[in-house]
């Protein structure tokens, strides 16, 4: 460890600290959630607990808000003073936005959570200590915390054997969040590889996306110019980076937004905006 | 100089004060060993409450999504506050010459101490997974794994291992000519174990002045240090993006309101020794009425910049801090917030009157409402920006468990038995500098009654200019 | 030729004061001011006008704060220098360089603990240094003393006791 | 909307079976960690089978029967397990989609409260026998009753199970067979099938360029949810249609409507026959009525028919202009409508509004209908439920066998279903749960899961092509003493019929029976016949070409009735049914109770939703407990205030209140079908589901309402941000 080292080293790890981010990305996975699409039947969410070993915390635990949904459709009624509420319901399916520019990253005192190359913000629950800040500074809030042993009264025999062997279940006092399917990125990763070929856009995609009934979710890799995603985003010229809320878009009228982004976080997932007839 | 005004008793032998201060370290009597028995009772309590959190999980606690922190980091900035008031005070009085710290800046350090142990079992308790604690410390791991060195959590563990072995050493070494004067009083192993403690003292003129060089360079560094510590404390909050803890005036505000409860907790130690050890003479009602008045600067400034953060919230126009300090003064911790506002800006204003400063009931009262309020501020800043912060789905309403209020109760029966066990092994008041003081006093009286003289003579001698009195 | 130590008592500093004086002033025959030490329950900094004697503490402790704060850039910086996997990403609400926050903390914390060492080798802690002493002088008496040859010895305890002072203990230095 | 739908063949290579389809070998395989005692034994993987490699899951296809839908699934099979499902992207029916309850279908399987072995009434209780006991006993009972007295209750069913069954009552003489879904659309078809010719009909979705729709929440619960779900996805894109959504409670579908209207309960009818009138008179209709319909619909003048529903004039003015606008326009008819004394009328008013807009043949196409018959879907309904008390009640039956089906708890108490269970002398109960039904047997037969049984699935709504699901084991069964369906029903026929016994089982029964299918339904599959059992276990299902006779509508004189006043039970209750739940069947899977209701977001627990008008009359407020009093009885729960209802309307969910049932379900909730006021619709005998009149009363205890969320709005932040149509369409709206 020399002293060149060290300086190169440490200027590496202050670099662009302002803007937040890694610096050199293979993939930035990101999420295109249509809300003109999105009924808020919840079939993501349970396809999100089926995939990824979610505990099942039961009536007392989840009364207490200590339920474990990293995919959560967050219901809203409209602020109308009708008598009823004539334009339906808003529904938004809120998970891990594995923000660029997270600020769930710098807080961990143990870098628990940090940011993968692939543009995630990982969370290693070996590393992770419970200390929480994470999700104190996570505007979303959609970090989850293994208040108890959940393991022990989800899963009663023979429930435990539909457990996925690809991913832990978790003991209490660690954080936990949507990893967009971190699994399937690493299966589809080591297909590709033994086939010596690269990743394809559409080789796979998240559990939420793959069991939506209106595809109202694009999952794909925002690097790649000709995937689905990227077409999407830059169809509705939502651009990566913080401070893009400072750019006004060219067309005005283009739905896609991220949610907060004036918080500079960076979001990787791009809602579109709900559509509503106005003239009846 | 009046009686009145006098800080304390000038023609005190200092043979009596040697007397009066061990007389305090006597064998405890009946009330002693029972307010022991509760704090131990209280202590086991908590240890119960945490074996139990630390087998269960922190669900114990009732924390939940938005909620991922409460009473405990509330409590922890609480006793991290309470340790300024002793250290800071004392360096600050100390720097200054405030000849008037000297009979209480003992029990105040030492209150700084303990407080800061106290205050350290928080952020432990509070871990999800306590016996990786290690984790936060930067120790070299063959994994090549280091501490996040940007989280202000780690630099709470710097300052405050920091803060505590400074502050510890700050009351150690300013015992040093007191645990001499207690080995020269004291007979068996007693004598044995203060003459350790007196490190080889005899007072001769090179200790001294070494001792004052040692002594006032460590206040010099336990001023920047102690408001660091807050200010790092604070940073937890402030360097967050939570509306309602990202607020500029945060460092000064929490070192403000750190004095602020300090100064309330030396007003009710100060009235309970004085009271048990009945130490009137050492603990005067002029050092009484000094800390009051400093209490009530202190209010003020953190009433002051309580309004700078509403009127930079109410300016700032940001949503969403806005409608957190509206959800605050109107929502469903309204009650707790006019609570907090009551007990730190309007209870204060009794500091205001000196009737009520002379009288040692009131005083007691009210500063055990100070620190009310001063907890409560604590929880207010925690809890309500959980509750109700960006995203409104997550918003709820969260009082703490009785696991959590078990383990809060115990943390003060911890400080208030370690408290006991020093009042009883080490002299509460400083001997020495009670001496000096006496001593400086004296001389400073005498040279007055000099001066008195030679200007009365000089008055007399100038007749004729009766306009200058009024001026 | 073997050496005393005497230790004369008086009854507080303003009795002994004027006596310092007198020595510095060559009243005792063949004392110096130099040899002698002042022992008192307080802290009198009237007398370093006297004996004008240096402290050097604060020269150690600038060595620490300065050695503090410099092992703090470094050790911190290789720290950060060589994580396996350097956590990147994450933006800091506040960029400020924690460098700077944990360098101020080593600075103070090297700086009180250098401070507090310099004062136990300075101060003469932790080292024996004779018998001769008086369990008044932490009550109210203040003593002087001073290591003078045998065939002074008989002069100077006169010149003590012509001072007023209480009493007078001698030891021989071995 | 085609570069939107996923393509994920690339990565789902569905393999099929290969022969022997019975080799399940894999299951042998020991879990290698169990996780309850964190103990780790070591496997050795000396000779696995040849397509089990450990570490990597296997996707096989098969079918969803969560609901009657027939989604197809891939399911990921991994050492043996199965793990998770996916839609099959072959499938026509969800293209590669799933609901929650399709995803739920894993812990159906695996539910920890399944029966596991046969069980026979000795005394009170059940006590476990032997399957060769059992089936002595059930042979002895089948030979000594007269088929007449037999009967069979079941669920909606449809391929070859629903084949053996028919087969079964034929082989024994009996021709009671009931099938009985408490959620169902059986009105609405009798209406199709009357007014158009065709029972069920293609509703083109997306070709709508408005939909109204009376009730039918085809986002959650009607017919078939996933493909509907997928069908609304085109026609909210492009041009993208509207939605106008009549409901007395907000239902999924409600949630995405761009104008949603509470009529009074039993009036939208009509409000369609207002809707009607109204384009008739300004001479917007595309298709002429005759002269009686005409006349008939006079009567429905705006002002009458606003008074009557409670929808201001104006609204139903502008409903009628945006139908009549934007052409193709569907108009639908669901529960809350069929679910009236009315119903029949009232969906017929319905169907008549998409005849004068000449929808037919253009937004309501023929049905594919699966070409051999007994394979056609047998849906169930509720009027066979009223014919089976009825029967029950008049000791008709002495052999009574349940499959599928859970009339106990489903049926309305009115219906005295559970008291006259007694009359019937033996109760044979085929099921995979501990259900109430169960409880109440004589002899309970464990079955397969569905996915370690075999079947063949016809979903009775037909998407584009005439499609048949297969459904194939996912792994081994858990249980070595359940059976599957099919073999037991192999067993009863063998009983009295000498046709089965060279099917030694029901997968050679199956196969046989799939391969020797007529050629119209083979097209879709080539090569020799175990070539084509091959492909259509990898495939899973099974499309085969179309068939579009024209549809002649036959427009009628309608009148619908409306409700009268009731001063004793003011108000209306809706048994409000959730896509989750559903009718209560999924009350035992830990994550449908756990998943929010989409409207409420209440979990594990059952609540009555109240307008906050009603609310503020009664004093109640979010997590106080009413009772709901009809004169059948009455139900406590908590109360969810909400604007998505109608003032007079309380609405109760299915799909709680079991006392049996399993840990999940048991005692949770209530069960508002119970309090049902035995009501019939007056044409078709169906139970009238949402005619039942209630009063409501407060009570004084209250507790927290267990739901997600904090905030009920969006306080103006912007999570959700609405856009207008006209703004989509100027930036999206490409065809």
């Amino acid at each position: 460890m020399s002293l060149k080292n060290i300086l190169e080293n440490f200027s590496d790890f202050r670099r662009d600290a302002e803007v937040g981010g890694h610096h050199d990305y293979e993939h930035r996975w990101a999420m295109s959630i249509d809300l003109n699409l999105c009924i808020g039947c919840n079939a993501c969410s349970t396809a999100c607990y089926a995939e990824n070993n979610l505990g099942i915390v039961g009536k007392e635990k989840f009364e207490k808000g200590q339920a474990m949904h990293w995919l959560r459709v967050e219901r809203y009624w409209d602020e109308t003073d009708g008598e009823f509420p004539e334009q339906g319901a808003s529904f938004v399916p809120m998970m891990c936005q594995q923000c660029g520019a997270a600020t769930c990253e710098p807080v961990c005192p143990v870098a628990a959570t940090y940011h993968t190359p692939d543009g995630l913000n990982a969370q290693v629950y070996n590393r992770c200590i419970g200390s929480r800040y994470c999700s104190n500074n996570c505007p979303f809030r959609v970090r989850y915390f293994n208040f108890w042993s959940y393991y022990e009264q989800s899963w009663p025999e023979p429930l435990n054997q539909q457990l996925n062997p690809d991913l832990s279940v978790r003991d209490k006092g660690v954080m936990e969040k949507c990893t967009f399917c971190v699994q399937r990125i690493r299966t589809a990763k080591d297909t590709a590889q033994r086939e010596k070929r690269q990743l394809q856009d559409q080789d796979f995609v998240t559990a939420c996306a793959q069991a939506c009934p209106t595809n109202a979710i694009t999952f794909g890799d925002t690097l790649d110019p000709n995937s689905k995603v990227s077409k999407a985003w830059r169809k509705h010229q939502v651009e990566r980076g913080p401070y893009t809320h400072k750019k006004p878009k060219e067309n005005a009228e283009l739905r896609g937004y991220r949610v907060f982004e004036e918080l500079n976080v960076d979001p990787s997932i791009m809602y579109l905006e709900r559509v509503r007839e106005t003239e009846v | 100089m009046e009686i009145k005004d006098k800080i304390i008793d000038e023609n005190l032998g200092w043979q009596r004060i040697n007397e009066d201060v061990i007389r305090s370290m006597d064998a405890p009597g009946k009330y002693y060993w029972i307010t022991f028995a509760v704090c131990i009772a209280m202590v086991l309590c908590a240890v119960a409450a945490e074996i139990y959190q630390y087998r269960m999980g922190m669900g114990t606690v009732g924390l939940n999504n938005p909620h991922m922190w409460d009473m405990y980091i509330a409590t922890f900035v609480f006793w991290i506050g309470m340790s300024h008031a002793g250290t800071l005070l004392s360096a600050i009085l100390h720097i200054i010459h405030a000849q008037w710290r000297k009979p209480i800046y003992r029990f105040a350090e030492a209150m700084t101490t303990f407080s800061l142990m106290t205050a350290g079992f928080f952020p432990m308790i509070h871990l999800g997974r306590v016996w990786n604690l290690y984790w936060v410390l930067p120790y070299v791991s063959d994994r090549g794994i280091w501490p996040n060195f940007r989280s202000p959590l780690v630099w709470d563990a710097f300052a405050i291992s920091t803060y505590l072995s400074a502050s510890a050493l700050f009351l150690v070494i300013g015992m040093i000519p007191d645990m001499a004067i207690l080995r020269d009083h004291a007979k068996g192993w007693r004598r044995k174990a203060y003459g350790i403690l007196a490190l080889g003292w005899r007072g001769d003129d090179r200790q001294w002045r070494v001792f004052r060089k040692t002594y006032m360079l460590m206040a010099c560094f336990l001023i920047p240090l102690a408001v660091s510590v807050h200010s790092i404390v604070s940073s937890d909050f402030a360097m967050s993006i939570m509306p309602g803890w990202h607020v500029t005036t945060f460092p000064p505000y929490f070192v403000a309101g750190a004095l602020y409860s300090g100064c309330a907790a030396i007003m009710t130690l100060f009235i309970i020794l004085r009271y048990f050890f009945r130490m009137e003479e050492y603990m005067t009602l002029n050092i009484m009425e000094k800390t009051c008045k400093l209490t009530f600067a202190i209010a003020m400034v953190w009433s002051y910049l309580n309004i700078i953060e509403f009127a930079s919230t109410w300016y700032g126009h940001n949503t969403y801090d806005k409608e957190l300090l509206i959800n605050k003064a109107n929502g469903p911790y309204a009650h707790i917030f006019w609570l907090m506002l009551f007990c730190g800006s309007v209870a204060p204003f009794a500091l205001a009157f000196q009737k009520l400063r002379r009288h040692m009931p009131t005083m007691f009262a009210v500063s055990l409402i100070l620190q009310l309020g001063m907890f409560v501020e604590r929880w207010m800043i925690v809890a309500p920006t959980l509750s109700m912060a960006h995203n409104p789905h997550q918003w709820d309403v969260l009082y703490g468990s009785i696991i959590e209020w078990a383990i809060v109760f115990g943390s003060f029966g911890w400080f208030s038995l370690l408290f006991l066990v020093f009042v009883k092994l080490f002299p509460s008041v400083s001997m020495y500098e009670v001496k000096e003081l006496t001593f400086h006093l004296k001389h400073e009286m005498e040279e007055e009654k000099e001066a008195a003289a030679t200007s009365s003579k000089s008055k007399a001698g100038a007749v004729g200019k009766p306009g200058l009195e009024g001026a | 030729m073997s050496k005393h130590r005497l230790l004369a008592m008086f009854k507080g500093f303003d009795d002994s004061l004027p006596v310092l004086r007198d020595i510095k002033a060559g009243g005792c025959a063949g004392v110096s001011i130099d040899d002698v030490d002042y022992l008192s329950p307080i802290e009198h900094p009237d007398i370093d006008e006297i004996l004008e004697r240096k402290v050097n503490v604060q020269k150690f402790t600038f060595t620490g704060a300065v050695f503090g704060v410099t092992f703090g850039f470094f050790f911190l910086a290789s720290a950060q220098a060589s994580f396996l996997v350097q956590p990147q990403g994450g933006k800091a609400v506040v960029p400020f360089p924690t460098n700077f926050v944990l360098m101020y903390e080593m600075l103070i914390f090297f700086g009180i603990w250098t401070t507090v060492f310099s004062f136990l080798f300075l101060a003469g802690l932790l080292r024996k240094r004779g018998t001769l002493y008086s369990e008044k002088l932490t009550v109210d008496q203040c003593g002087i003393m001073l290591e003078v040859d045998e065939h002074k010895l008989k002069s100077v305890k006169e010149y003590f006791k012509k001072q007023k002072s209480i009493e007078i203990r001698e030891e021989a230095v071995t | 909307m085609n570069d939107i739908k996923v393509n994920r063949r690339g990565f789902l290579k569905a393999l099929g079976w290969g022969g022997a389809g019975t080799a399940l070998t894999a299951c042998d395989l020991p879990t290698t960690i169990t996780l309850e005692e964190g103990k780790e034994e070591v496997v050795a993987y000396v000779v696995p089978e040849e397509y089990v490699i450990p570490g990597i899951g296997v996707w096989y296809a098969s079918t969803c029967t969560q609901c009657d839908a027939g989604c197809g699934l891939h399911g990921r099979v991994r050492e043996g397990r199965i793990l998770k499902v996916e839609g099959n992207p072959d499938s026509l029916i969800n293209n590669g989609s799933t609901c929650l309850m399709g995803q739920a279908g894993v812990q159906n399987h695996y539910n920890p409260d399944r029966v596991t072995q046969p069980m026979m009434r000795k005394g009170a209780g059940l006590q476990p026998i032997s399957w060769d006991d059992a089936m002595a006993e059930l042979s002895k009972r089948i030979k000594s009753t007269s088929g007449s007295k037999i009967a069979w209750v079941s669920g909606s069913v449809s391929g070859h199970q629903s084949v053996l069954i028919s087969e079964f009552l034929s082989s024994v003489g009996s021709k009671n067979h009931f099938a009985h879904e408490t959620i169902n659309s059986s009105v609405w078809s009798q209406v199709c099938a009357d007014m158009i010719g065709d029972a069920e009909p293609r509703l083109r979705l997306d070709k709508a360029q408005i939909i109204v729709s009376f009730g039918a929440d085809f986002l959650g619960t009607w017919k078939s949810p996933v493909h509907f779900a997928g069908e609304y996805a085109k026609f909210r894109s492009g041009q993208r249609g509207m939605l106008v959504q009549v409901e007395p409670k907000m239902t999924l579908t409600g949630g995405n409507a761009d104008l949603w209207i509470a009529a009074n309960p039993g009036t939208e009818g009509a409000l369609a026959l207002g809707v009607a009138n109204f384009i008739l008179d300004r001479g917007w209709n595309k298709e002429n009525v005759p002269g009686t319909v005409k006349q008939a619909l006079a009567a429905y003048d705006v002002d009458t028919v606003a008074g009557l529903t409670g929808v201001p004039a104006t609204k139903i003015q502008r409903i009628a202009s945006l139908f009549s606008e934007r052409a193709p326009s569907l108009a639908i008819a669901g529960a809350t409508v069929e679910g009236q004394a009315n119903g029949y009328d009232a969906a017929s008013a319905v169907m008549l509004l998409n005849i004068i807009m000449g929808n037919i043949g253009n937004t309501i196409e023929a049905g594919n209908k699966f070409p051999e018959r007994a394979l056609r879907a047998k849906s169930g309904n509720t009027g066979d439920l009223v014919k089976f008390a009825q029967g029950l009640e008049d000791k008709k039956f002495d052999l009574l066998f349940f499959s599928n089906s859970n009339p106990v708890y489903t049926a309305p108490d009115a219906l005295r279903v559970k008291e006259n269970l007694s009359n019937a002398s033996f109760k044979v109960a085929l099921t995979q749960h501990p259900d109430e039904t169960a409880l109440a047997a004589d002899l309970v037969l464990p079955l397969y899961s569905s996915m370690e049984d075999w079947g063949s699935h016809v979903p009775a709504y037909q998407p584009e092509k005439v499609s048949l699901s297969i459904q194939q084991p996912l792994m081994e069964p858990l249980y070595k003493d359940t059976r599957g369906f099919g073999d037991v029903m192999l067993s009863l026929l063998k009983v009295k019929s000498n046709a089965y016994n060279k099917f030694p089982d029901y997968y050679s029964y199956l196969k046989t029976a799939m391969v020797n299918m007529p050629e119209s339904v083979r097209s879709g599959l080539k090569g020799s016949r175990d070539q084509m059992w091959t492909n259509l276990l990898q495939n899973g299902v099974l499309n085969a070409g179309s068939n579009t006779p024209k549809l002649t509508p036959k427009p009628r004189a309608i009148k619908a009735a409306t409700v009268s006043k009731n001063s004793e039970y003011p108000m209306h209750l809706v048994p409000s049914a959730r896509l989750g739940l559903w009718d209560g069947r999924h009350a035992n899977i830990p994550w449908l109770q756990e998943a929010p209701d989409q409207i409420s977001k209440v979990v594990w627990g059952s609540w009555a939703e109240l307008h906050p008008s009603t609310a503020g009359k009664l004093g109640v407020q979010n997590g106080d407990f009413i009772r709901v009093s009809s004169a059948s009885g009455s139900i406590e729960t908590q109360v969810y205030v909400h604007k998505g209802i109608h003032p007079n309307v309380v609405a109760v969910p299915m799909g709680q209140g079991h006392s049996a049932y399993g840990r999940y379900a048991k005692d949770r909730g209530v069960n508002p079908l119970k309090i049902l006021d035995a009501v019939s619709e007056e044409k078709t005998g169906e139970l009238a589901l949402y005619a039942t009149r209630v009063k409501v009363t407060k009570t004084n205890k209250s507790e927290v309402l267990v739901k997600m969320g904090g905030s009920e709005t969006q306080l103006g932040r912007g999570f959700v941000r609405t856009v207008s149509a006209d703004q989509f369409r100027r930036t999206e709206g490409e065809a």
